[in-house]
């Protein structure tokens, strides 16, 4: 009882970390990508203010049940997927529920809110949503190969799936990281996590500057507010993992702050510098050279 | 030496037959080749059935039963014979009349009428 | 021509494999055993003075009875094709043959086959010739069938000479109507009675179609060699009549 | 015993008097024949009591008082007896045929001559002398020449011409034969000449024995000299082809067969090889006709062939008979059979003969009755569909005819095949395999096209998208008057009365009888008949058809029965088998259950699905290689029966059953091998194939989408989630045979890359079936791939995909089906916004691609954890990625599947949809709980698994509570579902209280739609071409490639074939150069010496 208790208190911990982390790096990129663009950008916890102000908006519509669980989905995806991950090596606190799955659960349950959304925006009735999704899915399962083939490697590599184990295997010296130990690996990892972040030069599925395309078209109020939330949690998580897989993991909240700014950092200066691919050329452009190296980096592991 | 002359006439008469069975356009010339064919079959089926100076196996004052075993033919093949040349005829007949119901069907008697059914 | 060259190689190569047989088989010296048992035992067994007689009516009876049924499947085969089926029509093509004039082609019976150029009617002579020689004729074919087991000759021989009898009758008079009854009749009878004198040999003697079932007889005489005279008679009769029925339903009048 | 004689004097006797009984009136002459016929029928069955059961020994009659050769002798024998049963019960049913229809009239000449042709046929069996021989064929000969001119056509003068100028060549060179072979051996006696040692010997002697035997040979038609032949079978009556094929051609091959002793070595080789030529090109030959009749000629001719090469060839294979006969290969049975048959390779004759006599008549008669004459179908649009009885009766004698349990040429095939391959004549073999394969082809090719739906074009292999939403209205209307449970019953009127069929069916009623017979002799040794299950449960549900018992009461019934041989077999099961009886049988049990909606009557529905599932049943216990290949091929045939039954499926049906029957003579082949003691790879790789074709993998999958997809929409589900376990079940049996790590890696390639191309292809169909199709192949790759890992965790993924596989697709399968009877479509784009019509269907469906698709927490995660924990353990990197890949597209054809059905926009025409009805949520509802069940508690499936295999492969995976864990990962599917229940619960419960009152559900065209609003959900609904991005980026991997292939494949028969052809000119004297041409080419080559 006490232990589920203790265990209970950790994971709010957790989470209440990993949201506000997730919510300022968001304010922080903005910013970022502003600079880039020669703007004055929004403030920093601009996100907070959204998420407030579309919680407690007075008028609400929804279409139906599925459109009402969408959003529950997605956030039910992120925070899943986030609770999977250890999110500091040795720590207590940040192991979450990482005892429960290995690295298969973890990629698997990131479909686990993609579906939920894909749904909820598939019973708006809008023809933008859909269209959205599928573009969205379409792209995934095109960096989803690299990726896996990444994984495989490191798996192999390491001779385990367990995501504490890896961290473990990366410990001692900057050069046991599996980016040097394994670098094809993360380059085919990194490049499909370009697509995974959803910016530039993979950002046709939510289109962010034109009329709104893509799942959220048609969400308002507090479901856009939930989504939001989300999308925050759900970047964590995603650079949690990246780091974990990649990058040595981190020993405490510092090390894992720095490393996953620099990994987002990365994406974002790429998405500042490239303009847009349509669906089908990402999608040509992940089963190409990306999947090559990942092959490649399989390959060795077979050797 | 009488036997294969005979022999040698009645396949000659046969591959005449045939010869003509396969040349002749005409269905009436290839039902006469066909007794031809046969006719040679009956010959070589008599020539067979020759023995060395021998006689018709038929007792009469000039050939008494006792000690005919040297005198006469073989008498099974000309049986033989008798049977196959009346089956031959009926065989003929029936041809005949098929030829006659050919012609009535389409109005002619050359073989390249009865081309209708094939492959 | 391609292929009138296939067809000589192909006789050519036929005629090579019959060669053995044709040159290979030299005059016989004497009789194949059987044949030898044949001509030896025929008179005592069965008092026939022809032993062809004796084997094609007795000892290969049953040759002799497949015959007759061959020759009877031809003759029904004959009629099946040159009579439409149904008999109405049959009478009415009597009815126009009996009536002068070119209303003898009726329908699809086909009767106007070879009918485009009429044909001539048989002479005055002929006509006469014909009914002269007829009786005689019939005369002859029933002596050659019943003294088939002295003389050479028998039931098939006889039956072919009435019937020839017939086809010149018929060559006289192509409009002459037949009693197509009394045809039936012999021929169905006669078959019939054949094959009951099979089955009376082989309940009253030792087989079916063994003719010993009567009395051997004096050799040499008319009745005698058993029920041989009576089969080639019959056999006589229904050759005769199936070869008639075949003239009668093969020819075409004008 | 009573005399032959009185046979020959009454038939004889008949003929004669025939012309004054029927003066004395027409019925009293057709009482008369028919008696007569009754009467020969009869005489041969009191011969054979007597010589087996009376003990007598078989009789020679003398004639004429004089013993042989004096006089020619007839001989009774148990080989004469039971062809004249044969021959004369076919003539008898030809008779009353004959004499059934209306016209035209069986009368007059044609019955005397039917009776001198029964006599010439007898008379031939009977007799032992050369001569006499002669004579009877003559009589058969003639008779059957006037005969031709039954139906005075003028193509029946033709045809009558032609066969009198062959068999007069052919008669000529007997008589030739036969003179010198007197003047050789003095006797025309075949004992004698038998006696004395076989024929006589020197040049001479053995070109007259050659003459003999080639005039018989030619009377059985070989190719090439047969066009006269086929010529015949096509202008002759029905009824009277059907006498040429069953009475006069299997006479004649007994006459072969008497004079087989006198034939030395030499002669009888080129009978052989003679033969099988025969047998292969006339099979090429009928696959291009086009007149119903000509095919069936051309069919009869190579059965023929084939008995002749076994005639010839018995020398040979009589050693290897006794031997197999002893050997383990045959059970006990048939030596009896055998025994009692006369031993050697006579029985084997007997069953191809008596197998093909009474179906081919029997189909000859179809032909005349339904007045099929082009194989093209029926005339004026009709179908046999509206005639149960007619339409079941051509499927028996077809499945007969082509060789399918239980009828007599399964058996024979089986022995022949055995025995040619034990003797080590693999070509005569793969030839003779061959052959029947394109047999089967295009026999059923006929009878799909005589019972398909007159809108059925027969090549619909694909989905057909309509034009356009006009179209769309029409497709509808046409869907719902196909369907027959929509139309006012499926009640038959037969447009013929039934009393026509009698003939026909008396012939199905032999074979089916003489089959079971069969069946229990060959399983003489075998614990309880259960094997023959499926026919009796086909016998009952016919019988309860023909009573007209209501459907509904006859699906209780079935899952009854099903129910209930479950109870009786499952208990005996464990470990593997114990798994896929589970899957076959209870699956299919609850699978039944929508068909209670079914309105009208389905006559053979239900029993076609009780015998399937029983002889899927009976795969589970087989011991012997016999027993398997009965269920086996029972269950192809049952299946492809079910499959015909669908709207538009004939083109499919035809593919099913080929590929099917392909594979299993592969599997024939390899159990031939494997018994004559070859275990070497080709064994492996020919049953493996086999196996592979009945799971659809990648590039034999082609009949696959068709068959699943037109199948009726509630029996899809057997063939997806049940039959397609069938191949991977005998894998796991045979996994001794493939365990060569070659092998293994092999087949994990195929398997990986079949589960890639389902999905793939599933991505891209707008028809709802052949999306499950497709995904259905992708199914069995993952199941294949998991099972050629040959590890512990790769074997339990296997089964356990197996296993929810079932679930899951079964009541996708059932929404889905629901959801096509309600929409009456089947096109996605069609359909949408469902979910507020059909809620329960959508969750079952959510539920289902969910568990489909891997995602956490229900059981599908399940198997990608073992699967990628196996391939990684075993170092399949590559084919690990791709797997990852093809699950990423399964899930998005899944979502595709989901949101253009039940979300988006609602049409208009489905707004008054109600759900579907209770019984489609029943098998939804088990499918559900069970999914849920085995996703909270992964151990109670996992575990039992694990012992399944643990015969196999030692454990390398153990249990920590909840907690499975292998070499690399760990997985607690318990704890995984407590977390996702409380993510999911709490943002849920946050949800409910930021919503307040404020919130409300607007209407379906409230939407933000770029300022102006849709009128037309049509417009409004993103549906179709859902990937058109997908189809830009990867469009160019949907080259059919392997249906090009096999198209190409079928067309080389198909030119070979019509090439062939040519030689037959219809030109008579081009017919009789071909036979001289034969003739004197085997007669130099004789002399030759070869």
């Amino acid at each position: 009882m006490n232990a589920i208790l203790t265990k209970a208190l950790y994971t709010l911990i957790s989470l209440f970390v990993i949201t506000n982390y997730g919510l300022l790096l968001g304010g922080t990129m903005a910013r970022v990508r502003a600079k880039v663009q020669g703007r004055i950008g929004q403030p920093v916890w601009q996100p907070y203010l959204d998420i407030l102000k579309n919680n407690f908006k007075r008028t609400g519509i929804y279409h139906g049940v599925m459109f009402y669980l969408g959003p529950v989905f997605r956030l039910a995806g992120g925070l899943g997927t986030y609770l999977f991950i250890p999110a500091v090596y040795g720590s207590a606190v940040f192991s979450n529920f990482s005892f429960s799955g290995d690295l298969l659960l973890v990629m698997y349950f990131i479909f686990f809110g993609q579906l939920g959304m894909a749904l909820g925006a598939g019973q708006s009735g809008h023809p933008y949503s859909p269209l959205g999704v599928s573009r969205g899915l379409a792209q995934m399962t095109a960096f989803e190969v690299p990726f896996a083939l990444a994984v495989i490697a490191v798996a192999s590599q390491h001779q385990t799936l367990s995501i504490t184990e890896l961290v473990a295997a990366q410990q001692g010296g900057i050069l046991n990281w599996v980016a040097f130990t394994n670098p094809l690996a993360m380059i085919a990892g990194m490049i499909s996590f370009l697509g995974m972040t959803m910016g530039n030069p993979f950002s046709v599925v939510i289109a962010p500057q034109e009329i709104p395309i893509g799942p959220p078209t048609e969400m308002q109020s507090s479901f856009l507010g939930m989504l939001q939330t989300n999308r925050a949690i759900f970047q964590g998580a995603k650079l949690v993992l990246f780091m974990n897989l990649f990058f040595g993991g981190a020993t405490n909240i510092v090390s894992m702050v720095v490393k996953t700014f620099l990994i987002y950092l990365y994406t974002v200066v790429v998405g500042a510098s490239f303009p847009r691919f349509r669906t089908d050329q990402s999608i040509r452009f992940f089963l190409g050279v990306p999947t090559l190296i990942g092959i490649a980096a399989v390959v060795i592991q077979m050797l | 030496m009488m036997t294969q002359i005979v022999l040698l006439i009645g396949f000659l008469l046969s591959l005449t037959g045939l010869w003509g069975l396969m040349t002749r356009r005409d269905l009436f010339r290839m039902i006469i080749s066909f007794s031809l064919l046969d006719t040679g079959v009956h010959m070589i089926m008599v020539g067979i059935g020759y023995v060395k100076n021998g006689t018709a196996p038929i007792f009469d004052e000039a050939l008494a039963p006792a000690g005919a075993v040297e005198k006469v033919v073989d008498p099974i093949p000309s049986a033989l014979v008798l049977t196959a040349i009346v089956i031959g005829l009926a065989v003929t007949a029936l041809m005949l009349s098929y030829a006659v119901r050919v012609y009535t069907a389409r109005k002619s008697l050359s073989v390249e009428a009865v081309k209708e059914l094939r492959w | 021509m391609i292929k009138r060259l296939l067809i000589i190689l192909t006789l050519t190569a036929i005629a090579f494999g019959f060669y053995p047989l044709a040159w290979g088989v030299e005059d016989a010296r004497q009789l194949s055993p059987l044949a030898a048992g044949y001509v030896e035992n025929s008179v005592e067994e069965l008092g026939t003075s022809n032993v062809v007689t004796a084997i094609v009516v007795s000892y290969r009876g049953l040759d002799t009875l497949g015959e007759v049924t061959v020759l009877f499947a031809a003759a029904a085969g004959v009629t099946l094709l040159m009579t439409s089926g149904n008999p109405e029509r049959r009478k009415k093509r009597a009815a126009s043959r009996g009536k002068d004039g070119k209303d003898g082609k009726d329908g699809k019976d086909g009767s106007e086959g070879g009918s485009d150029k009429a044909r001539r009617q048989g002479s005055e002579l002929l006509a006469a010739g014909a009914a002269f020689l007829f009786p005689i004729i019939w005369l002859f074919g029933i002596y050659i069938f019943i003294h088939g087991h002295l003389t050479p000759g028998g039931g098939f021989q006889g039956g072919v000479v009435i019937a020839s009898a017939v086809l010149l009758i018929i060559f006289a008079d192509c409009r002459q109507e037949l009693g197509h009854t009394v045809l039936q009749l012999a021929e169905a009878l006669s078959g019939a009675a054949y094959v009951g004198v099979g089955l009376l040999g082989l309940w009253m003697a030792a087989g079916f179609l063994d003719p010993r079932f009567l009395a051997a007889g004096e050799f040499g005489e008319l009745f005698s060699a058993g029920a041989i005279p009576i089969i080639y008679s019959l056999i006589g009769i229904k050759v005769g009549a199936e070869l008639t029925g075949i003239v009668d339903s093969l020819r075409r009048c004008s | 015993m009573v005399s032959p004689m009185y046979l020959i004097a009454v038939l004889l006797g008949a003929a004669f008097l025939h012309p004054l009984f029927e003066r004395a009136g027409r019925s009293l002459a057709k009482s008369v024949v028919l008696l007569v016929l009754v009467f020969i029928a009869v005489l041969p069955v009191s011969w054979l009591a007597d010589l087996t059961w009376r003990g007598m020994v078989p009789v020679v009659f003398q004639t004429a008082g004089f013993q042989a050769p004096v006089s020619i002798s007839l001989r009774v024998g148990v080989e004469e007896a039971v062809f004249l049963i044969m021959i004369n019960a076919a003539a008898l049913f030809g008779g009353i045929y004959l004499m059934l229809r209306k016209s035209p009239k069986w009368e007059g000449k044609v019955q005397v001559l039917f009776l001198t042709m029964l006599l010439g046929v007898n008379g031939l069996v009977l007799t032992r002398d050369l001569f006499n021989m002669f004579v009877f064929l003559e009589i058969s000969s003639i008779s059957l020449y006037a005969l031709l001119a039954f139906t005075r056509s003028s193509d029946a003068y033709e045809a009558g011409f032609k066969y009198m100028v062959a068999g007069g060549i052919a008669s000529a060179l007997f008589l030739i034969g036969v003179i010198y072979l007197y003047r050789f051996t003095g006797t025309l006696n075949l004992d004698v000449m038998i006696a004395a040692g076989g024929g006589p010997g020197g040049k001479a002697g053995l070109t007259a024995l050659f003459l003999l035997a080639a005039a018989v040979l030619i009377e059985l038609k070989p190719f090439p000299a047969n066009g006269w032949g086929a010529d015949a079978y096509q202008a002759a009556d029905p009824g009277i082809s059907a006498m040429l094929s069953a009475v006069s051609a299997t006479g004649i091959f007994f006459v072969f067969y008497k004079i087989t002793p006198l034939l030395g070595a030499e002669i009888l080789r080129m009978a052989a090889i003679s033969g099988g030529i025969t047998f292969a090109f006339s099979q090429l030959l009928a696959m291009k006709q086009v007149s119903v009749r000509r095919m069936l000629g051309y069919s009869s001719i190579g059965q023929i062939g084939l008995l002749t090469a076994v005639a010839a060839l018995a020398p040979m294979l009589t050693p290897a008979f006794s031997q197999a006969a002893g050997g383990s290969s045959l059970p006990g049975g048939l030596v009896a059979g055998s025994g009692f048959l006369g031993g050697g390779v006579f029985p084997l004759l007997v069953l191809l003969a008596g197998n093909h006599l009474f179906s081919k008549a029997g189909l000859f008669w179809m032909s005349g009755i339904t007045g099929s004459v082009d194989t093209g179908g029926l005339p004026e649009r009709a179908s046999l569909r509206r005639s149960p009885a007619a339409a079941g009766l051509q499927g028996l004698l077809t499945a007969a005819l082509a060789g399918f349990p239980p009828f007599p040429a399964f058996w024979a095939k089986w022995l022949l095949i055995m025995m040619l391959v034990s003797t080590g004549s693999y070509f005569l073999s793969a030839v003779i395999l061959l052959g029947s394969l394109i047999e089967a082809w295009y026999l059923f090719r006929w009878f799909l096209n005589c019972v398909k739906k007159p809108q059925d074009s027969g090549n619909v292999h694909d989905e057909e998208i309509p034009d356009d939403f006009a179209a769309m209205e029409m497709d509808q209307e046409m869907s719902q008057e196909l369907r027959p449970d929509l139309k006012s019953g499926g009640v038959p009127v037969s447009g013929w009365g039934f009393i026509t069929l009698f003939a026909p069916l008396m012939h199905g009623l032999i074979l089916a009888a003489a089959g079971t017979v069969l069946a229990f002799m060959f399983f003489a040794g075998t614990p309880g008949f259960a094997l023959l299950l499926p026919l009796a449960a086909l016998a009952l549900f016919t019988l309860l058809d023909s009573v007209r018992v209501p459907f509904k009461l006859q699906v209780f019934l079935g899952i009854a029965v099903t129910a209930a041989y479950g109870l009786m077999l499952l208990p005996g099961l464990v470990g593997i088998r114990l798994v896929f009886g589970l899957i076959f049988i209870a699956g299919s049990a609850v699978q039944m259950v929508p068909l209670v909606n079914r309105k009208g009557r389905h006559p053979g529905l239900m029993g076609m699905l009780t015998a399937l599932v029983f002889s899927l049943g009976n795969l589970l216990f087989f011991r012997t290689s016999l027993e398997f290949f009965f269920s086996w091929e029972l269950m192809t045939v049952t299946s492809f029966f079910l499959v015909s039954r669908g709207n538009k499926a004939s083109g499919a049906a035809l593919r099913y059953l080929v590929f099917s029957l392909g594979g299993a003579f592969m599997i024939l082949a390899g159990l031939a091998l494997s018994s004559s003691g070859m275990n070497g790879g080709i064994t492996a790789v020919l049953m493996g194939l086999g196996f592979l074709v009945k799971m659809g993998a990648l590039g034999l999958h082609i009949w696959l989408p068709g068959s699943y997809a037109e199948t009726d929409d509630d029996l899809s589900t057997f063939f997806s989630s049940v039959l397609s376990k069938a191949g991977l079940f005998m894998l796991f049996m045979t996994a001794g045979l493939l365990a060569q790590a070659s092998f293994a890696s092999v087949l994990g390639w195929i398997g990986v890359l079949t589960a890639f191309a389902g999905a793939f292809l599933a991505l891209f169909k707008e028809d709802i079936k052949y999306t499950l199709a497709y995904s259905s192949m992708g199914q069995v790759g993952y199941m294949l791939l998991s099972f050629a890992l040959m590890s512990q965790l790769g074997w339990m993924n296997s089964l356990y995909l197996a296993v929810t596989h079932l679930l899951f697709k079964g009541m996708m399968f059932a929404a889905i089906a629901g959801v096509i009877y309600r929409t009456k479509t089947r096109m996605m784009y069609q359909m949408g916004g469902l979910i507020s019509r059909m809620p329960i269907s959508f969750f079952t469906v959510l539920i289902g691609i969910i568990a489909l698709s891997g995602v956490p927490p229900l059981v599908g995660f399940g198997a990608k954890w073992m699967l990628y924990t196996a391939l990684i353990e075993k170092g399949w990197y590559l084919q690990a990625g791709i797997a990852m890949f093809a699950s990423g597209v399964a899930f998005l054809y899944l979502f595709r599947l989901i949101h253009v059905i039940f979300l988006g926009q609602l049409k208009d025409e489905h707004r008054e949809v109600k759900e579907a009805p209770l019984w489609f949520l029943v098998p939804q509802f088990v499918g559900i709980i069970g999914i849920m069940l085995f996703s909270m508690f992964p151990d109670i499936i996992l575990k039992p698994l694990q012992t399944a295999v643990a015969p196999f492969f030692s454990g390398d995976i153990f249990w920590e509570g909840y907690t499975v864990i292998s070499t690399l990962g760990y997985w607690n599917g318990n704890v995984v579902m407590y977390v996702t229940m409380g993510v999911f619960l709490v943002p849920l419960a946050w949800l409910l209280t930021v919503q307040r009152r404020h919130t409300q559900k607007v209407g379906q065209f409230n939407i933000v739609y770029a300022a102006e609003r849709p009128y037309r959900p049509e417009t409004t609904h993103f549906g179709y071409n859902f990937f058109s991005p997908y189809r830009k980026a990867l469009g160019f991997l949907l080259q059919p490639a392997a249906a090009r292939f096999w198209y190409w494949v079928g067309s080389i028969a198909e030119v070979a074939g019509a090439s062939i052809r040519k030689l037959y000119s219809g030109n008579v004297q081009t017919y009789s150069l071909w036979i001289v041409l034969y003739v004197s080419i085997f007669l130099l080559l004789l002399q030759g010496g070869v």
